[in-house]
């Protein structure tokens, strides 16, 4: 349990080193879904309980759908300045 | 008990015909003193009684442009104003505050009069005694001063106060400053009386005339009565304000002091005559804070 | 270190930050970078109410501070719209 | 408590009074706006009166009024008019009441 | 324990209480509750007055109030007095704080109906003050609370502690919401704007909130 | 679910979450892009959940991973239209070119 | 210097803002070096942050009593004019209770569905600041709705 | 030593320190705008110095602190608004600029207007979203209840509005001022009968609590709701 914890930890914290540091906006946007991921994963393993579980979910959903936006600003935003 | 009950009544009249009579004839003092100071003969110093008089027997009509009741209220609300400061202050002796209100209220009835006419000359001397209203402020300094002092803001303390410790004059001569450019303010003529420049005919009693000016005027009155009264008392102490004939004395002499250097003295635009009143304050307030540092 | 002092400190750490941020961060003069910038403080105010436990008012202004999201964003728009 | 000073009131009233009927007897007497050196006999005569009624002792107190009302015609007359018999009544009851000072009340 | 307080504003006659937060009546608070609501009801029978402005070249043109403009800014000076008065009769720091806060609000809301871009720019910068103000006010507040461990003016009364600096920081909140010279030019203009009895009731409210700080800051 | 460090413990979670707020914060400010500011918003606001999370408050941070998409999308929504504007606007020269055209 | 240019910039709706901002700086700066102190007395006090976390399902709003039996006891600063004082605290409603013997997390739900301490405080005693505030609310909602619909 | 004590004194000078700078930010800036801004930033310096207290009274006086400020900004941006709409008026009733044709140096073309095809929360997020959020806003009762709700109905007309299938431009005053007035009546439901109800008749405070809750909640949820109905 803990080695996994420690795992998803280093992983999280490697994730969110490539958000800070990558300078395309696309890749960073898939960083970001990815540290979203792994947060929710340590929620949930962080509250042993079943509302542990709920709370990752929402998590889950409430930034899947938070970056699903923001990818389609960033397609929009793209469409703009190619034609202005 | 009824007789008793019309007695406090007939006193009370009586008392503010003698502050209006007294407040009157000082101002038509000030008026002359004014006058020979820059070469001329003035009117006589009964004008400003004659004035009055001769308002209150004209007849009235209320401009097409003026928003009633407020432009007959105002009047009213005028005269209330000074006879209660007039009935608090000077009879009662309460606190000092309560004084600070209505003569605060006094703005208020001022920037009403200019305003309710729908007039633009009497709408500019409203605003401008907004702009004057920032006289207060020094006001409240030299009440926290005073305060400091004597530990009570009550009329009758302070006199008391004065009685064992000698006139706060002496003690504090930058709050009786202070409070003098408040009186200076409240002076036609003065440089701080920009709600009465000429430049905007009447200021705010421009269309205000016949009876109601008159009432206005007897208001001016009492309050000169009242303001005089309130220094003497705050700052000179029952030396002066026990015996009634000195008080008088101390009238026409601070009345004299003052057209001396209202006919000495240009007038101010309106922002710097605020300025000049705020400087005034800050110099206070820096008097205050050193006060109650010094312990 | 408590997780709670250190909370407080994250706090204090954002709010100071982010003001600097917000003063003199790049390129603020357009405002819609600034309010962006707004954000970090209330994050950091957020924190501290995480921190002295105010939940009650941690849920509040999570919610409000939505709606000053809209009311700011909406009078940038319409200022930048109406100035020529 | 102030108690109303009633007896200034009577002075300052009846001077008041004096002054409307000096301006009113003015007003009626003269037509020019404004003379200087001009002296009106009823007017001096009312204030040598008032002058000399201000230090005599009357019972209730009541030389105060009378006098200021006499001294009040002159002083409420017309600009530059009644200026010297103003003058002269006031010196009259201000010498009067050091009189009376001197020789004890 | 009341000494402090009839020495500032004269009579104590007593207090209405609200949980926590208790109303007391003094002489001081007695005559400005009542004037407060005395200039209410004359603003709420007023009619506002027509503006005379006179035109180049062709006839003068009377400026009319619209009905519609009337009725929320007789409202908003309605609460305006309402809150002014009961303002005069707070005995809580927190509470007077939040008076004012409305006071400031409803004063921009007089004016805010009137469609003139001088008046509006007037309204936005006096505004703007507010709510700075709202710093030193509630910081203020807050500041005397955790030295004292009380709001209650009443028992601040009795105690006697350095609240000087505390003080000075609600006395700036104050002078911001309330527009006191040197800082009366944005609340200035806005007296300019037509409409009478409304503009009236902003500067009542201003002047006897400053009297009433002032009999608050010499109290605690 | 703890890790011994130099024999105090210290938990994974609220790390993770504290380091995601210090680098989401230099984050937001230091990026000037619109777009960019609001994916390190993102990236601060998960990590503001991990730490609401880590103090048991579920509750709160249920809803906050509620409310975050909506404020984001009121904040790109209103980028968007604000570029769009920008874009739209008419550049003036101050100097008047020779009558060309 | 000339003073009255000075008189008359500052006598500008658009300057005084940041003219009080700075005086307000200048304060605050005084007040920076002045020690602020803080005195343990004080009202409503709470349990340390975090103390109760596990130990209560009210998580950090649990000040003690039992549901429609015992009052709380909570410090105020009158108590003799507030009769039902703690009882609002203590009360919980059915949902609430329901909710309470589930799960430890949800304190803060529980505890703001009427009842808790923070409603006895912003409902009973010290309702006044309730009602100015949504006053506030309520007067700024119509000014900005007056502004937006008459916008022609 | 208590934490919150311990953390008084740094948790002011943090407030303090925000305070200053944003004050000094403000006192140099010169856009209107910025200005607003800034003041933002200023309220948080404000709602730090009374979280500093640690208390439930703390809490209690950050609610009021909170909800004034959102209130202030509400009115104030609109105002800002307006003027600068009248401004332009006024700007506009002026001669057009001088060879404005010849002056412009780009002219873009943006010929597509904004539509949102695909952001896939506008559609089939947003009813669920806001449902949670209004249901459990009932459920919260009181301002956070409000708060919370004011969000959810928020988003539902933000989303319905952009997707264009909002109200009409006709009869939104009439559906505002039916919501506004809703609002009024339950701010008065909540002072006669929340407020002086608890003074009156102090055996019979469960019912008080409850309207007092409720009303307080609708009130709040249903004015801020609104917000969303404008137009970006």
């Amino acid at each position: 349990m803990d080695t996994l914890v420690l795992l998803i930890g280093v992983i999280s914290f490697v994730v969110g080193l490539r958000v800070f540091l990558t300078r395309n906006r696309v890749q960073r946007l898939l960083y970001l879904c990815c540290l979203n991921f792994a947060i929710a994963a340590l929620i949930a393993l962080y509250i042993k309980s079943p509302m542990g579980g709920v709370a990752a979910a929402v998590y889950f959903i409430g930034s899947t759908l938070s970056s699903n936006a923001i990818a389609h600003t960033i397609g929009k935003v793209q469409r703009l300045e190619g034609r202005g | 008990m009824e007789l008793y009950n019309l007695k406090y009544v007939m006193d009370a009249l009586a008392y503010s015909l003698y502050a209006f009579l007294v407040g009157g004839l000082l101002l038509g003092l000030h008026r002359k003193i004014v006058a020979r100071i820059q070469g001329r003969p003035g009117p006589p110093i009964l004008q400003y009684i004659l004035h009055t008089l001769k308002f209150y027997f004209k007849e009235i009509t209320f401009p097409i442009t003026a928003g009633n009741p407020l432009y007959l209220l105002i009047a009213l609300m005028s005269i209330t104003v000074w006879m209660s400061a007039l009935y608090l202050g000077v009879v009662f002796n309460t606190s000092l505050l309560i004084l600070m209100g209505l003569y605060v209220l006094q703005k208020i009835v001022e920037h009403g009069c200019g305003l309710s006419s729908g007039s633009p000359y009497g709408k500019l001397g409203g605003v401008r005694s907004v702009f004057s209203a920032a006289a207060e402020v020094p006001l409240f300094t030299v009440m926290g001063i005073i305060y400091l002092l004597t530990k009570s803001l009550i009329i009758e303390d302070i006199i008391r106060y004065q009685e064992i410790h000698g006139p706060i004059i002496f003690q504090l001569p930058f709050a009786a400053f202070a409070f003098f450019v408040l009186l200076l303010s409240k002076a036609p003529n003065s440089p701080f009386a920009i709600v009465k420049d000429k430049s905007i005919v009447s200021g705010y009693l421009t269309e205000h005339f016949g009876i109601l000016e008159s009432l206005i005027m007897i208001a001016d009155g009492i309050a000169w009565f009242v303001l005089l009264w309130i220094f003497l008392a705050v700052f000179i102490g029952p030396l002066v304000v026990s015996d009634p004939l000195m008080t008088l004395l101390g009238m026409v002499v601070l009345t004299s002091l003052i057209s001396l250097i209202c006919a000495l003295t240009p007038l101010l635009t309106p922002n710097h005559s605020v300025m000049i009143q705020i400087l005034i304050s800050a110099l206070a307030l820096v008097d205050l804070l050193h006060r109650i540092f010094m312990g | 270190m408590d997780i709670v002092v250190s909370t407080l400190y994250l706090g204090y750490f954002l709010l100071i930050f982010g003001t600097l941020g917000v003063i003199l961060g790049p390129e603020t003069r357009d405002p819609l970078v600034r309010f962006l910038n707004v954000e970090i403080p209330t994050i950091g105010v957020m924190l501290i109410f995480l921190a002295y436990n105010h939940t009650l008012a941690l849920m509040t202004y999570i919610a409000i501070n939505s709606l000053i999201v809209l009311v700011f964003i909406r009078a940038i728009i319409r200022k930048e719209e109406l100035e020529a | 408590m102030e108690e109303v000073p009633y007896h200034l009131l009577c002075c300052i009233a009846s001077l008041v009074i004096g002054g409307f009927l000096g301006l009113t007897y003015s007003y009626n007497r003269y037509l020019k706006p404004y003379v200087e050196r001009c002296i009106d006999r009823w007017a001096l005569l009312s204030a040598i009166l008032g002058g000399v009624l201000f230090s005599l002792p009357l019972p209730y107190g009541i030389n105060y009024p009378l006098s200021l009302f006499l001294l009040g015609v002159p002083f409420g007359m017309r600009p530059g008019y009644g200026r010297i018999e103003l003058i002269t009544g006031v010196s009259i009851a201000i010498l009067g009441y050091l009189i009376r000072g001197l020789i004890g009340r | 324990m009341f000494l402090n307080i009839t020495s500032v504003a004269g009579e104590f006659y007593g207090y209405i209480p609200f949980g926590d937060i208790v109303l007391y009546v003094t002489e001081f608070s007695a005559i400005s509750f009542v004037i407060a609501l005395f200039f209410t009801l004359v603003v709420y029978f007023t009619k506002p007055e027509k503006q005379l402005e006179s035109q180049i070249g062709g006839f003068d043109k009377l400026n009319y109030v619209s009905l519609e403009e009337l009725k929320i800014r007789r409202l908003m000076a309605i609460l305006c007095g309402i809150c002014t008065a009961f303002a005069m009769l707070t005995g809580d720091l927190f509470n007077y704080a939040l008076f004012l806060a409305v006071i400031g609000i409803t004063n921009i809301g007089i004016v805010s109906a009137v469609k003139k871009e001088w008046v509006l720019n007037a309204a936005y910068y006096y505004g703007i003050i507010a709510m700075i103000s709202t710093l030193p006010l509630f910081g203020g507040a807050a500041l005397i609370l955790a030295k004292t461990g009380t709001l209650s003016i009443l028992e601040l009364a009795g105690k006697h502690q350095d609240l000087l600096f505390q003080k000075m920081l609600y006395a700036a909140g104050m002078v911001g919401e309330t527009g006191v010279a040197p800082f009366y030019a944005a609340k200035a203009e806005m007296f300019r704007a037509p409409g009478a009895p409304y503009i009236l009731m902003i500067h009542l409210s201003s002047l006897l909130i400053v009297i009433r700080t002032a009999e608050i800051l010499l109290t605690i | 679910m703890k890790v011994e460090v130099d024999g105090g413990t210290v938990e994974i979670l609220p790390l993770v979450s504290i380091f995601c707020i210090v680098m989401g914060c230099i984050g937001v400010i230091l990026n000037t892009d619109y777009l960019d500011k609001i994916i390190m918003l993102e990236f601060l606001t998960g990590g503001l959940i991990g730490l609401i999370v880590s103090f048991y408050y579920l509750d709160v941070a249920i809803l906050t991973s509620i409310m975050e998409p909506v404020s984001t999308v009121i904040l790109l929504l209103g980028s968007l239209k604000y570029l769009y504007l920008k874009r739209s606007k008419k550049r003036y020269s101050s100097k008047l070119p020779i009558l060309v055209k | 210097m000339d003073i009255g240019r000075l008189w008359n910039y500052i006598s500008r709706p658009d300057i005084v803002p940041r003219l009080f901002a700075v005086f307000l700086c200048l304060i605050m700066i005084i007040e920076f070096f002045v020690p602020t102190s803080y005195n343990e007395d004080q009202l409503y006090p709470k349990y340390p942050p975090q103390s109760q976390v596990f130990k209560s399902s009210l998580a950090p709003y649990d000040r003690g009593g039992v549901p429609l039996k015992i009052p709380a006891d909570i410090k105020t600063q009158y108590p003799q004019f507030e009769p039902i004082r703690g009882r609002i605290t203590a009360y919980l409603t059915p949902p609430a209770i329901w909710l309470s013997e589930r799960t430890p997390y949800f304190g803060t739900t529980i505890v703001s569905t009427p009842g808790g301490i923070l409603d006895e405080i912003l409902y009973y005693t010290r309702g006044l600041d309730t009602i100015l505030e949504s006053l506030t609310l309520l007067v700024s909602f119509m000014i900005f709705s007056w502004v937006y619909l008459h916008r022609d | 030593m208590d934490v919150v004590q311990h953390m008084f004194n740094y948790s002011v000078f943090a407030g303090f320190v925000v305070g200053i700078l944003s004050l000094i930010a403000i006192g140099y800036q010169r856009s209107d705008i910025h200005l607003l801004i800034l003041t933002d930033v200023v309220e948080c310096a404000m709602l730090v110095i009374i979280a500093a207290l640690g208390t439930d009274l703390a809490e209690a006086l950050i609610l009021p602190g909170l909800v004034v400020g959102l209130a202030e900004f509400l009115a104030v941006s609109e105002i800002l608004i307006q003027r600068c709409k009248l401004r332009k008026k006024e700007r506009e009733k002026k001669t057009p600029k001088l060879f404005e044709e010849f002056l412009v140096v780009e002219e873009p073309k943006v010929e597509v207007d904004i539509e949102h095809p695909r952001m896939e929360i506008l559609y089939s997020a947003s009813r669920f979203i806001s449902l949670i959020l209004v249901i459990y806003g009932a459920f919260l009762t009181g301002f956070t209840g409000g708060a919370v709700m004011s969000v959810g109905l928020l988003f539902y007309l933000l989303s319905q509005g952009i997707v264009s299938r909002g109200i009409s431009s006709e009869d939104i005053k009439d559906f505002w001022e039916a919501v506004a007035g809703f609002s009024g009546i339950m701010w008065a439901l909540w002072i006669i009968l929340g407020f002086i109800g608890f003074y009156l008749f102090p055996e019979h405070y469960v019912t008080f609590l409850l309207i007092a809750g409720g009303a307080l909640a609708l009130k709040v949820g249903s004015k801020l709701g609104l917000i969303g109905d404008l137009k970006l």
